[in-house]
Formats: structure tokens, C-alpha cells, sequence
């Protein structure tokens, strides 16, 4: 069991605009990923682009592993690009997990765009016990609507545009929900994943409310493994690596 | 296969060593690679005093390569001995330490301890081109370069002394040649080249640092020219390094005249790149049915 | 929407000029490219006598990059504004003349004629790795490097004088500020890199004249580390060359200080880059509600 | 009518361990291409490779151009993976072509592996008059072999292994043909194609038994179209350009 292992492309289906499905077929036995951990994947196999790419585990099904993206840039661009029966190469599961929140706590996921790929795991870990707030630009930009209901009936939407769900950024909405929910607010455990700006907004409203919990944050990566200090993020014991020591860190100890 | 060879008085199982900066300190990628089957393994630059590094972000891509300005984060040389090298002692292999201060007097500490600890070599980082002082104002200066490694080689007695040339001067050939007239053992060469890279969208600097420096393919060509230059200017071994993606690469540094080649942005593509490498040499010997690597050295047919 | 740009006293009408020895006498890509479009065309390196060369090959790929080692093959001054000139001054567009000689004298007779045969401008090739004399040993020098432009400015008078530095020297500051008060009217740069690769089955260098000169996107981020580094150094434009491939390309050399770029290699792939380029920029600066291409150079925010 | 123009693959077949042939169709009208013409191909769409790779014209059909092509590098290994209906960006038809012969002549083509490519469309166009020599390294390597029937009764196969037709190197049996027939020496008019080794064999028959005729050389190219000066071959009148002045050049001319 290699955490560096070939695997076949099942399906890469487009979802909207910007965001792809990819289901890979390992091609040999691998260590069973954990919700928030990421795997690095081949995009090409020329030297151009050079480097693998991380993407969280979005989910593990029986056929295989599932990746959400986003496509932002020439890697992602030549990801789409991928298509089924081709054999690429990937590295993981890398990296810590979204820990299990204690039994009198209660989890709420907040996601951020293309966040919602490494939540989605945990949700489905959390059996209903989460709520979800999810937060997107617009409508169309949601993803996974019906798996989300599935997981929870404790969903909340909101979009910059007010196309769907509440108007505004999902961290005003966790903001309101703290408020309205003060009471409970020492059993509220955090795990957000999304945009810097995003996980900035949180960071404060946990510290003003006393909140505790997690967040996945993102760092260009080259080697995924530790190696290359290449992904470090300030924390308040200094420099740590999100591929080793991350992604997923207590939301008190990243200074921004 | 005879694959073996010399750098100094140093004896390699065969050329192939890790590039510093880039394997960690071998522990990261023991999962990957059978440690005892490299070469050499070059770890990441030491300092006399932890240091914690620049600000993210420190890496970014370009086209066939990369920036990276890590900015020398490591744990320095007490914590390094005390906590990284026994575990690199466990294996058969030799092992080489990059080094870097900010004076000369550091340098000299450095090695001293260094080889008072056994290890087998000491590589002198004077061309790091993302720390403020020291680094690669060593590099590019004739003078202050000769005078360090005079100084770093009083102390080095047992390890074999590397330095570890600066790509970025007009004639590699007078600087490889007073490193070796001041007592180097070997050269290794090129680090990675001053670059930079901007988002257009942003109006920022890909890298926190602004500058960074630049491996990968993109830079072979350089490198390989560069290893050509020096090693038709000294006498001593020449290391390779630069933009080796696989086995052909390797020999290339070799026929420009490299005695053993480093590893370094490879590692990222392929964690286990250097065994790959390590068995395509060996099938190109035996299909071109060579003997040793003496006859792949400085073996370009230039006439 | 206006995209014009000066260098020096040199008006083009927007910042795109192709890069010597890429586009021929223009003529050649006339059949692709509308050349009135163009904000300049600069011409294949012109050297007082005609010359044949180097042998072949001359070329050959790199990762993401090429080498060449034409030689500065050329038809001579006589011939150029005999045969080469007419044809240009046919259209609405700047002619810039790359000069090398092997002597100060050579490099003045050259300027002199060209400024008297009334061409918009003089770029200076004091970096062509690819000439045994001249070239690029006037670029590395600083010394010499200030007599020959010094030399070449009395010589100079309605053309402008662009200087294109080498970038083979460690501190492309002080061969920046050099050119300056030497009397440039602007810096062009980067010129390629010396490089070279080798054919591992055949022993033999991929090119006749075993080093050769490394340009395309490799290159790129070099380029604009040197093309910030030298804006920063002088007053005079700088003009960005190296690698650029596309309109983001263009701009991010113009926010790291260039006033204006120049396109090599991308020619070959896309015979029409240069016209993409051009409509790119408009495009960006449409999108970015920018006024005039002033706001672009050096609005590198590297804070 | 551009000399630069995006087609369609229509097929990109495997004929052998190291030979495809590629069918496109250019999507505007396009320049007609005349025999011992080459185009410049895409190869991928990266910067690595970064160059197109310069082809001879090997038939122009009604669907579109044909090139018939040798497997030898990074470049033709990604155009081995080219698949129906993706578009590619083609720079041609360049450089001269084939002179026609005239009426009192007897053509005699001499191709030596890949070579074959930019004779074959040669040979349609002399219609029958031709005598074809064609030599490769064993019966694997023989391309169009029914085609080349088709178009000459007067053919001549050589293999180096003798697997087929005559054992040796097609430049010997030049030699030979030549030699028996001595007395139409004067007719003879040769075009030869194929690897540097045999093109100065047959130069140096050429000039020991006086034949004249022509030859189609390579060298490695960037543009295509004269501006970069990287393909030059020294000839008795200086360097000349292969992709302008050639690629076809007259035996004589040439200095090995
Ligand atoms: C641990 C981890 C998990 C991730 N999980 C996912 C996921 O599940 N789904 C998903 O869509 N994306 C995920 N990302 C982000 C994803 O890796 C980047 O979007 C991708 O690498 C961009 O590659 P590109 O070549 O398309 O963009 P590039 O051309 O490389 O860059 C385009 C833009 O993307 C930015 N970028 C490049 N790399 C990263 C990165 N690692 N993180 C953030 N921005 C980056 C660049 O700075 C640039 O602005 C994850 C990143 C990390 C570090
Ligand atoms: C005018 C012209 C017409 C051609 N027509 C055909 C054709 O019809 N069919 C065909 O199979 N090939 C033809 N070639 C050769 C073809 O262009 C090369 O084989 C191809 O460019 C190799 O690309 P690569 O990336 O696979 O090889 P590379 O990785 O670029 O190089 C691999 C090897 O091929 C050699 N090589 C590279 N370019 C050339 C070149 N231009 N000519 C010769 N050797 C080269 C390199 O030196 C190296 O040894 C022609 C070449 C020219 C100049
Ligand atoms: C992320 C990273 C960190 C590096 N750190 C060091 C270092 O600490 N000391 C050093 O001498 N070189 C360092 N290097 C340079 C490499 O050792 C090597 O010289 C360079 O990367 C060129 O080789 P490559 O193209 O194979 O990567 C580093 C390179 C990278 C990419
Ligand atoms: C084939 C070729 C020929 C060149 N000839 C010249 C020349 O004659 N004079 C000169 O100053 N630069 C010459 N150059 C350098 C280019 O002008 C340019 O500086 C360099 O290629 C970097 O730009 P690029 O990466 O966009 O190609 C040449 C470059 C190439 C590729
Ligand atoms: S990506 Fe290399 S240390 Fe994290
Ligand atoms: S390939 Fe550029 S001149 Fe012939």
C-alpha cells in the first residue's frame, strides 16, 4: 500500500461552468483516506505544467476516489482535459484530517466555493449531526445540492447575488447564526474550508464569539510530502507546513 | 554493475545524490525511496541559529520550472545533529551537508562541528539567492569566495568539501577555478537562478519575496553549459545539477563532464525519480557496454 | 483606445516590436503579419560586413526553450539598406536596427551609417553569445561597455539609441546604470542565455558550435527578474524581452518596469502572435479601466 | 488562402512499431501543395515541445493532407497521440518543390526509410515513367508498398537484413542499377530522399557517374519560413536555407 500510485480515470464529468468531477480507479490497493486529507495529481505529462496539483478528497466511493474542482489555471484547464481510461499519477493520501468533534459538541461545516469538496467527507462522516452553511457567488455555483440535503437538514445557502438561499457571504450568515444561537455557543465546534478571505472573516468571528474549531487552509504545494517547505502558513508556534502539519489547523493558531 | 564513484576522497555507491533543499532531511521521502540505494544524500541547507524562513507564498510555477524562496527555514545545526542526523546514519549511504552563514566566522563554525560529527561531506551553499546576507554575495565576489573556502577548508578535515557555485556570474570558469585553488574538493553546480514571476490579475509578486530562484527543465540547458565550462577549468569533480527529470539528463551533466549529478525539483514529479535514475544509467552502461563511469565523464565528442 | 508608448524621443504606436533575428527583415512574415501594425520592427543583428555564419545544426529544443548559435548570419550593412531597408520603410511602422561589430570602430562606422540612412532606431547588441569577437565581451565589461556606447552616442543623431545588455553578468543593475550615463536613450533586455544540450546516443553536442543561446518561456522569469532589477536602476525605458508568449506575458514584463517588449521565439509558434499580443493588451486594458500604458510599467505592487 | 490555418484530424493511423500516417482536414481553403513541399505541425499544445515539427506533403487527397511520419522523438511521440476531430495549428505548404523532369528524362527516385513520404506524392505526379528504389532497414519498415506498385511497374525494395527484396543499402543498389544500365546514363534524373548517410551516398554516385538530379534534405527547423536562419546546409554558393531555398536542392550544390 503506496501513497504513489497509478490510477485510471473513471469519469471527469463537467458540472458547470468552473467545476469538474474526476473519479480515478486506483490501480493498486492505497491507504483509505480520511476526510480533509488531498492527494497531488498529475494535470499533464509533459513539463509543462511541471508540478502535480493537491485537490482534497471530496469523497471515497467503492469504484474509487472523487475529486471537485475548480478550474482556475492551465493545470486545472488541462485536468478537464483528462480523459476516461487514461492512467495518471497520484500521490496521497497526504496530510492531517478534520479531527472528530467530541460527543456534546455540535459541528457546523462552513464552505466557501470549491470548499465544500473537502467538507463534503466530513458531513457524510458527521451523519446528520452537522449543519452545513455553504456559501457560493450564485446559483449556479452551487454543487451537490441533493447530496448536501441528503446529509443534513440542517442546510443553509447563501450567494453573493441572493440567486438562491440568503444575500451575502456566508461568514455574515455564520455570524447571524451565532447571534441568534448565543445560547448554545459554547457547544458550536467549526470546521471551515474556502477563500482566504473567507477564512480570514471566520477566524474573527470565532475569536469576537468565543467559537472553537478547524479550517483547511490552501498554500501553493510542490512536493506535498514535507520536503520542500514550500507551503508554510504563520501560526503562533511559527511556520507550519499545510501539507504535513495541515491542512486542517485549530482555527486560534493561524495568525493571518 | 560498477557504478561507483569519487568525489574527493568520498566514494559513492554510484553518482546519484539528492539536491539540497529538495529531499528534506531523507526522512520525508523514506516512504518513497530505499535510502541505503542512493548515492549521496544532500540535505537541506543548515545555519548556525534556526531560522524560520520567508513568508508565503514561497513557491510558484512557471514554464518547465519553478520559483522557490523558502529562505533557508531550518533547524539549525544543534537540532540538526541532535534530532536529523542519527536517523540518516541508519542507512548506507553517504551523507552530505549543505551549509550557510552570514559570516565567514559561521561557515567556519559550521563545518568544523559538521565534520567533527562524521558527516562524510559538507556542501557550501555560497549561492543561495533567497537570504538577505551571506549566500550568494559569497558566490559572486572572487576575492571574499576564496577566502571562505581558505577558512571553511582549515576545519574540514575528515568530510570531503563541496562548494557549491553561484549560476549567476559571466564567467563560471575563473570562479571554479579560484574555489579550487582555494581548497575545494569538488564543485557542485548551478544552484537556481535568480527569478520572478507576477500576477497579472493582481499586480503582485507571485513570490512574498518578490524574488526567487528558478529549477527545473527550464534551466538544463544553463546548467549543462555551466558543468561544461567548469570542469574544462579544474581538475577536481564536478557535480551536476540542474533540471534532471530522468536517466538521460543524468548522463548529459555526466558527457559535459559532471562526476555525479544532484536531484533536486525531480523529487517533486516523482518521489522516486532518483531510483529510476539510478537504474536507467545502469541499462545505458550496459547497452553502450561501458565499463565504468570514467568513460561517460567529460565524455562529449566535441570535435 | 491609445496604446501609444515613447522610447526616448521615439513615438511607436503601441508597445510591441519584434526581437532581432526572430522576424528576418520583416518580409518575411509579411504574409501573416500586417507589419503597420506592429509598434516596431527590429531587424536581424546587421554587421559592417556581410557574414556566412556557423555551421549546422544551429538549433535545436529545449524544454520549454531553444538554442540557437546562428552566427549572426546577415547580408551586411551595404546590402541591408541597399535591399532590406526600401522594403521596410513601406510601412507605417518603426524600424530599429540590431547592430554588432567586432570593434568600437565597426560598431560606430555601423550606427553612423544607419543614423544617416534615417532608420528610427539603434539597438545595441553588445550580448550575442553566438560570435567568437565582439558580442558578448563588450557586454560583461563595464569599462568597455561605457566606451563603446560613449563612442556610438557621438555617431548617433536622430535615431534612437537602445542599448541590449547581456544577461550573463551577476549585478544587471550596474551594467544598466552604465548604459545610462554612457548616453542610452533606453535598455532592451534579456538577450539569450549562453546554454547548450547533448545528444546522449551520439556523444555529440546538439548544436556545430556546442554553446548556443537559450530563449522562449524558459527563460521568461529570468527576464523579468533582470527587466525589474534594471527599470529600478535607471531613468532611461527598458525594454522587456524574453519568453513572452502572449498578451499576459507582455504585461507582466511592462509591470515589472518595461515600457515596451519585444517577441523572439513565439514568432515561430504563431506566426500572428504578435498582432494576438497587441489586441490582448487592448483587451486587459479596456478590462482594467486603465487610461494609457503608463499605468502599467513598473505597477508592480510590491508591497 | 493562409499558409496558416487550424485543420481537423480525421485519422492518425499506426502502421507500424514506428510509422503513422496522419490525415487532416484543413477547416478554410488552403494553398495547393506541390510534391517535396513540407508543412509545420502543432505537435501538442504546451510549451514543451515548444516548436512546430516540419513534414513533407506526402499526399494531398480529396478529405485533406496526408503525412506519413517516424516516430523518433518527444514531438512525434505526442503527435502519435493526436486523436480524430482535435484541431491542430498547421503552418505550410513551404520551401520548393520537386522539379518536374524533363520530357527526355528517366526519373529515378531513390527514397531510404521515412523518405518515401515526400517522393510517393512525386511518383503520383510522374505518373508510371518513374523507376523507384526504396530501401529500409527490414520488411517491418516497408510503407505503401501496394501504393508504390500502384505506381510503378519499375520497383526496387532493399532491405539492410535482405528480409525483402535486395540485401544492402539502397545506395548500393544505385550503384549497381547504374552501372548495368551505363549506356541511358545521360537519361537518368534522381531524386533522392532519406537520412543524412544515404543522401551523401548517393551524391557521391551521382558525381562519379555524372548523373544529375536532385535531392530533398532536413534540417532542424523553428520557423519555416526564413526568418530564424536555424536550418541552413552549406552549399557550393554559401549556407542556403532548407526551408526556403530547399528543401529540394540540386545533388550537385550540396557540400557534406
Ligand atoms: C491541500 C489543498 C487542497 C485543495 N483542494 C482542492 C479541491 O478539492 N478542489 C479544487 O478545486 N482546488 C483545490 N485546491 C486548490 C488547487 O490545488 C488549485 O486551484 C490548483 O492547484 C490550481 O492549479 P492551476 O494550474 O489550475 O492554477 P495555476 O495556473 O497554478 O494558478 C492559477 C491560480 O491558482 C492559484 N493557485 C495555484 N496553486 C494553488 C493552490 N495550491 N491553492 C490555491 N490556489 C492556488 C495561483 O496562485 C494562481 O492565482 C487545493 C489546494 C490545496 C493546497
Ligand atoms: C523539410 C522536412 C521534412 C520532413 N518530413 C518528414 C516526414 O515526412 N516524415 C517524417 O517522419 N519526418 C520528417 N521530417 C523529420 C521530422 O521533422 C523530425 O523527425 C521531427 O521533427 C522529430 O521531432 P521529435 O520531437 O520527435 O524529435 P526530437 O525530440 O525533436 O529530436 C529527436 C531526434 O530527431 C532529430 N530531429 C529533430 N528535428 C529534426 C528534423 N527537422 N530533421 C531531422 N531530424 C530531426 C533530433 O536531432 C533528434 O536526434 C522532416 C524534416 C524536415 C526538415
Ligand atoms: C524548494 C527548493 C529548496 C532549495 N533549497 C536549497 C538549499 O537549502 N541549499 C542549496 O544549496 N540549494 C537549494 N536549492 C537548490 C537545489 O539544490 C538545486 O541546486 C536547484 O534546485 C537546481 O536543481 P533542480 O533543477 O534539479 O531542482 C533548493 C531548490 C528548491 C527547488
Ligand atoms: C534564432 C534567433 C536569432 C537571434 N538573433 C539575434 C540577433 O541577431 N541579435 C540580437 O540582439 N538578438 C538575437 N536573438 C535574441 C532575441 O532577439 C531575444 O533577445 C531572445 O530570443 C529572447 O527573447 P525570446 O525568448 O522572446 O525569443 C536571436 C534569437 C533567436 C531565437
Ligand atoms: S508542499 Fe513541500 S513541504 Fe508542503
Ligand atoms: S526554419 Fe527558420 S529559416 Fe528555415
Amino acid at each position: 500500500m503506496s501513497r504513489y500510485f497509478k490510477a485510471e480515470v473513471i469519469s471527469n464529468l463537467t458540472l458547470n461552468n468552473n467545476s469538474n468531477l474526476l473519479t480515478i480507479a486506483p490501480l493498486q490497493t492505497i491507504i483509505d483516506p480520511e476526510p480533509g486529507q488531498f492527494y497531488m495529481i498529475d494535470v499533464g505529462n509533459t513539463y509543462d505544467p511541471l508540478l502535480k496539483r493537491p485537490f482534497s478528497l471530496f469523497r471515497k466511493i467503492p469504484e474509487g476516489i472523487q475529486f471537485l474542482y475548480r478550474v482556475i489555471g492551465r493545470g486545472t484547464m488541462l485536468m478537464k482535459e483528462l480523459k476516461s481510461r487514461e492512467i495518471i499519477n497520484v500521490l496521497g493520501p497526504f496530510g492531517n484530517k478534520y479531527p472528530e468533534p467530541e460527543s456534546d459538541k455540535i459541528p457546523l461545516l462552513i464552505a466557501g466555493g470549491i470548499g465544500i469538496a473537502s467538507l463534503f467527507s466530513l458531513a457524510e462522516a458527521l451523519s446528520k449531526k452537522a449543519y452545513i452553511l455553504y456559501g457560493v457567488r450564485n446559483k449556479d455555483e452551487l454543487l451537490m445540492l441533493d447530496g448536501l440535503k441528503g446529509l443534513t437538514d440542517k442546510l443553509i445557502i447563501s450567494t453573493d447575488d441572493g440567486s438562491i438561499g440568503e444575500k451575502g457571504m456566508i461568514s455574515d450568515v455564520l455570524n447571524e447564526f451565532l447571534i441568534h444561537h448565543s445560547s448554545l455557543i459554547t457547544h458550536y465546534l467549526l470546521y471551515a474550508c474556502g477563500p482566504k478571505p473567507m477564512l480570514e472573516a471566520v477566524s474573527r468571528i470565532a475569536r469576537e464569539k468565543g467559537v472553537k474549531g478547524y479550517m483547511s487552509v490552501e498554500e501553493n504545494m510542490a512536493c506535498g510530502v514535507g520536503a520542500c517547505l514550500g507551503c508554510t502558513i504563520k501560526t503562533i508556534d511559527g511556520y507550519k507546513r499545510v501539507c504535513k502539519e495541515g491542512p486542517v489547523f485549530l482555527i486560534e493558531e493561524i495568525i493571518w | 554493475m560498477d557504478l561507483t564513484v569519487h568525489i574527493g576522497h568520498l566514494k559513492l555507491k554510484n553518482p546519484v545524490m539528492t539536491a539540497s533543499g529538495t529531499f528534506g532531511y531523507g526522512e520525508e521521502y523514506s516512504e518513497f525511496v530505499d535510502l541505503n540505494q542512493l548515492g549521496a544524500i544532500v540535505v537541506k541547507g543548515i545555519s548556525l541559529k534556526p531560522m524560520e524562513g520567508n513568508p508565503s507564498p514561497r513557491i510558484c510555477e512557471t514554464p518547465c520550472g519553478m520559483l522557490n524562496a523558502i529562505g533557508l527555514q531550518n533547524v539549525g545545526l544543534k537540532r540538526f545533529i541532535k534530532e536529523k542526523l542519527p536517523y540518516l546514519r541508519r542507512f548506507d549511504t553517504k551523507v552530505i551537508v549543505n551549509i550557510l552563514g552570514n559570516t565567514m566566522q559561521e561557515y567556519k563554525r559550521l563545518s568544523e562541528v559538521l565534520d567533527g560529527a562524521g558527516v562524510d561531506g559538507i556542501e557550501l551553499n555560497v549561492s543561495c539567492p533567497n537570504v538577505k546576507k551571506g549566500g550568494i554575495i559569497f558566490g559572486t565576489d572572487k576575492k571574499i569566495l576564496a577566502r571562505l573556502i581558505g577558512k571553511v577548508r582549515q576545519s574540514v578535515k575528515k568530510a570531503v568539501l563541496i562548494t557549491k557555485l553561484s549560476p549567476n556570474v559571466s564567467n563560471i570558469r575563473e570562479f571554479s577555478k579560484v574555489a579550487e585553488d582555494a581548497g575545494s574538493d569538488a564543485l557542485s553546480l548551478i544552484n537556481t537562478i535568480p527569478a520572478m514571476a507576477i500576477d497579472v490579475e493582481t499586480r503582485r509578486p507571485k513570490l512574498a519575496n518578490i524574488i526567487g530562484g528558478l529549477s527545473g527543465p527550464a534551466i538544463k540547458p544553463i546548467a549543462i553549459r555551466m558543468v561544461w565550462e567548469a570542469s574544462k577549468a579544474v581538475k577536481i569533480p564536478v557535480v551536476g545539477i540542474g533540471g534532471i527529470m530522468n536517466a538521460m539528463d543524468a548522463i548529459e551533466f555526466m558527457l559535459a563532464g559532471a562526476t555525479a549529478v544532484e536531484i533536486g525539483t525531480a523529487n517533486f514529479v516523482n518521489p522516486r525519480v532518483t531510483i529510476a535514475i539510478i537504474e536507467g544509467i545502469e541499462e545505458y552502461v550496459r547497452r553502450k557496454g561501458l565499463h565504468n563511469l570514467k568513460e561517460l565523464t567529460g565524455g562529449l565528442n566535441a570535435t
